[in-house]
């Protein structure tokens, strides 16, 4: 069996907008990529939203994915924090496998 | 009365008023958002190139000027108006007030077709600068509520208040550059040193299909509007959905004592009350959840989505194009 | 014959055969979804419109009503008389074989289109109300076959298979206010009220352009149809797939019984039997995942888009045009 | 290094057109959000199906994600279980950290 | 509650003209099922890329998601491996549980 | 110098720069991939119906069949022309020089519509079957690029790098049966039976929309040229940019010899020269991705679309039409 590495997968679902803000964020604490997934629609605090069915876009989330090393996972943690005490969304981390642990 | 009537019989109009009852209904009916957001920039094609076309007829008088100067004071000062308003009527705090009152200063370029197009059933056209005037009339309502809230907030910023440069770079390129400046402004410049000559080959496109087009995306906004209505409603205040109502009318009052101040022709007059009093729902929000995202977008799109949009689009315009021939008369 | 090579040579079935053949030959070529949608939301609003300023032409006879009925009955009586022949000629079993049936009730607007198309080509043209009749003939075959399955389904639901409250609306909703019934149903009455004269803005929007789309709009067709026979035709019986051909005969007879019982004229005639011989597949597909999830996509949707619809568009219509001149002589 | 708790992260991989009951469901279930992404296309049973390669949409499949407390995440186990007999689709859980917890 | 059953999530984030080839390289390993999920944006290597700003698509992504037992998986990783070394992509295993365990 | 002009002052064109200043400017406005994936298949049915609505007119001479032997017979010989040069001249290792070569080999749909619209404008029209080059010289780079670096490659092939065969049969079908292809030639062929009279019904959409459609596309393709040349120029040495501005040139020349061997009307061989001239940024990085993932999209797609379709539409197409008057002259 190919050997694997262990690393964060950290998933932030959050507002579109503010996805490029994420991302600096995820940039500046030391991750090497992330991948950005569009979302279709939502539920949260009792109220439901869908991207084809709002013109103006502004409830559009997003999910971004980034897999990472243990340090720079909890450097972004610490940073996301602030970003997400202002706009909307979640954050989640969980341990994986990887194959290829110099491309982290 | 007959304007009245007239807007309402027109088919744009219909398909609104379709698009709002399914929703109302709760009909799962929509139109994808990649398709919208094509005809969107059609629509700010067709539009810039028209008002180019229409300009280049026309030397650039200092009537033209004016009239552009009137339309970003209209903007700048609009949002304090509306912000002034909100915390004296209404619960909301400063910073839902004050994203709600951007969005009034703003405009919205479907309302402002809806209007020409209700003119031209009049047998009326309004001058090419007027596109100009509401491209110009986008930004500075951002800039305006940013500036009251600022001025609100003076403790000493943290880190975390503070915005990033990068941050700040992406809020200047959403206000500054965002797709409708963009290709609204671009298309008027198009328009106007191609001219019509120049643009003979392809005004089947942006001539001739206008209309239909617009019937499409109105569905869409009637959509929208009545989903967002149905959804949003019980979290607005009576003091604030009666704001959604006559603060259009308090800033069409506004603008057509300055198109009468400016002795403006009547379907000029009519357009840029009809903008005053239109608000935003698509680049007002967008910047407002980069600069302010703890306002609440269930508050300000409700307010100019579901609500001002409906009201200016129906009673509005007749109303507007009234006023405007009476300063103008 | 002459009809069935006019009709084969027309543009829209040249593009639908293309696209029908590239997918056969695994050609990647695809049509985005969300541009499809635009085009069918398109589609269905010029549709309605030119039916609706037709209607306004004339005033609504009982004849008129009477044709609008028997679409309706025709689409609740259908699925009975397809589900019975399908539980005796094939090994389908009850809820697929109610499935299928569902679709052949309901009806395929392209085909609709498509057959109005070759009416044009021969120089004539049905009444507008037919398209009221195909709005109305979508919803009630998909109740006729739920009521199928719920007869052959007599022991007491436990809670796994009666459905919830909110799953029943969501499906009532599905059914009745789905996207093409809104649309057509809606523009048909804008078209009603506004006439030729309020549509002449738009009309070069849904009149000119429609042919057109419609190309582009079968070719897509043509690729849905093409891979979905190549991927599920093995999970076919020989009898199931020729349910998929002669289906479509069987019931345009009962159809042309019903047009010469009324004394339709030949064009509306033709129209009707269309209506009856197509097959749905975009309602009633989606209306069946909320219904009848257990039923396979596999099956109802290679018969319907797979089968029957290349066999409607490429020799259905010039026999149904045939038909009806025979029984409207 | 910002303090996480743990949830529950529920991905359901469902028919597009069983989305909403599926949401139902959740709710039902005490979740207090989840988002739907779309999807391009999948392999199941032999069969692929892609999204822009079939008009009838009829074979669309989202993923939900949901991000919850592990009773929650156990009620909605059982309530998903129902309807993933009659709807295609499956069903994954697994532990997650988060920032926040108060949000779930 | 429930009962659940550990199974593997794989997760590989690769470019969408190389899905077709990662999906039969997951066929071959012997998993039963995988979904494709579109991306909108990315960033890695110091590039960002975005999905609607490119007419050419070159550099879109994807994420396909597979719920697999833990020999298909390693089976998977180890096929993975090869094609990764060709194509731009990441791949990451995490243990999950699922209902329904003869699904897989 | 007023063919230059003349080309500068098209609306297309001005949509094109107005593409690209916005994303020099890193204005975040956007076309939706699925709304610019719809128009690029409408665009090649419109081109592949008008080709061949033409080339049913006359009848298949020789002389066509030369030319079109003409255009395969370069696509297979530019990129060997190319590869050779980059080798020599830049630092680029043999799988990215061979992939950047394909694309030289290869064409741009869009330069070669430009350039028809530039004849237009200069009141003179090309002949049909240009298109069916066009088609014809998608694919021959491709195989060309492939071949040379299997032949630079000798040393047994290990399972790694030898390509599994459900992979080469998707690589085959992506390039033989990609959607420019089978559309552009679909379409031809269609409008070719159909004829002008059996296409009439479908001309107000494909005829009388193209230019404008055209230009919606030309501002997506400024937006995407101008973030590719933004974020990709870095990566390229000086002497691959310089490639990007020469290479079209010597292609030019090239064709141009050919076309006045081959005695071609002067409208025919500027659009036999502006297609050799043209390098791909659809087609083939699709293929490059599937046959040469090691090469990287950065260096090729910075190249075709960022520099060289500039400097085609810009400069080229001018320069080329004055090339194809003194070879025909
Ligand atoms: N627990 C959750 N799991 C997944 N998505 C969530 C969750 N909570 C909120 N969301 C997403 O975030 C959006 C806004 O949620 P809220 O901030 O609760 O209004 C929702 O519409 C969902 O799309
Ligand atoms: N093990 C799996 N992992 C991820 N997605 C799956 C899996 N099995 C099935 N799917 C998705 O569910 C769809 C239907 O699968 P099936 O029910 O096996 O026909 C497939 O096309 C995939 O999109
Ligand atoms: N660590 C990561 N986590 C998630 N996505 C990634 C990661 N690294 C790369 N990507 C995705 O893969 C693309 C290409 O990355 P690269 O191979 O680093 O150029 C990026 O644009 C991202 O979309
Ligand atoms: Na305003
Ligand atoms: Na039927
Ligand atoms: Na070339």
């Amino acid at each position: 069996m190919a050997e694997t590495y262990a690393m964060k997968r950290i998933e932030l679902i959050v507002e579109r907008m503010a996805a490029r803000r994420a991302g600096r964020v995820l940039q500046e604490s030391g991750v090497t990529g992330y991948t950005v997934l569009p979302a279709l629609e939502g539920y949260g605090n009792g109220q439901t939203w869908r991207r084809d069915a709002d013109i103006s876009g502004s409830s559009d989330m997003v999910a971004i994915v980034c897999v990472t090393s243990a340090e720079a996972a909890s450097a972004a943690l610490d940073n996301l924090a602030q970003l997400l005490a202002e706009q909307i969304g979640i954050v989640t981390v969980n341990d994986v496998q990887v194959l290829r642990p110099e491309r982290f | 009365m007959e304007t009245a009537l007239a807007t309402l019989l027109s088919p744009i109009i219909l398909f609104f008023l379709l698009g709002l009852g399914a929703a109302l209904l709760r009909s799962q009916t929509t139109v994808p958002e990649a398709f919208a957001k094509g005809l969107a920039i059609y629509l700010m094609m067709a539009i810039g190139l028209k008002g180019g076309v229409e300009m280049a007829k026309n030397p650039l008088t200092i009537e033209v000027v004016a009239v552009l100067i009137a339309g970003i004071i209209l903007s700048f000062a609009i949002p304090v108006l509306a912000f002034a308003i909100l915390r004296a009527t209404t619960r909301l705090n400063a910073t839902d007030a004050a994203a709600a009152a951007a969005h009034y200063g703003s405009i919205s370029i479907v309302t402002f077709v809806a209007a020409t197009d209700a003119l031209e059933r009049l047998g009326v056209e309004a001058s090419g600068h007027l596109v100009a005037v509401a491209a110009l009339m986008e930004a500075p309502a951002i800039i305006s509520a940013l500036v009251i809230i600022s001025r609100m907030d003076r403790q000493p910023k943290d880190r975390a208040s503070a915005m990033a440069d990068a941050d700040r770079g992406e809020l200047v390129r959403e206000v500054l550059l965002n797709a409708s400046v963009v290709v609204l402004l671009g298309a008027l410049f198009i328009g106007w040193i191609a001219g019509e000559e120049g643009t003979a080959g392809i005004a089947p496109f942006f001539t001739g299909l206008f209309q239909g087009v617009l019937c499409l995306f109105l569905l869409d906004m009637g959509l929208s509007a009545g989903r967002g209505l149905r959804n949003g409603w019980r979290q607005l205040g009576f003091g604030t959905i009666a704001f959604g109502l006559y603060m259009p009318v308090v800033s069409a009052c506004i603008a057509a004592i300055i198109a009468w101040a400016l002795g403006m022709p009547a379907a000029d007059a009519a357009l840029l009350i009809t903008l005053t009093a239109s608000a935003s729902y698509i680049a007002v929000p967008a910047a407002m959840r980069l600069a302010l995202p703890k306002a609440r977008p269930s508050v300000y799109l409700t307010l100019s989505l579901g609500i001002t949009f409906p009201f200016n689009v129906i009673f509005g315009i007749p109303l507007y194009i009234g006023m405007a021939n009476f300063v103008a008369g």
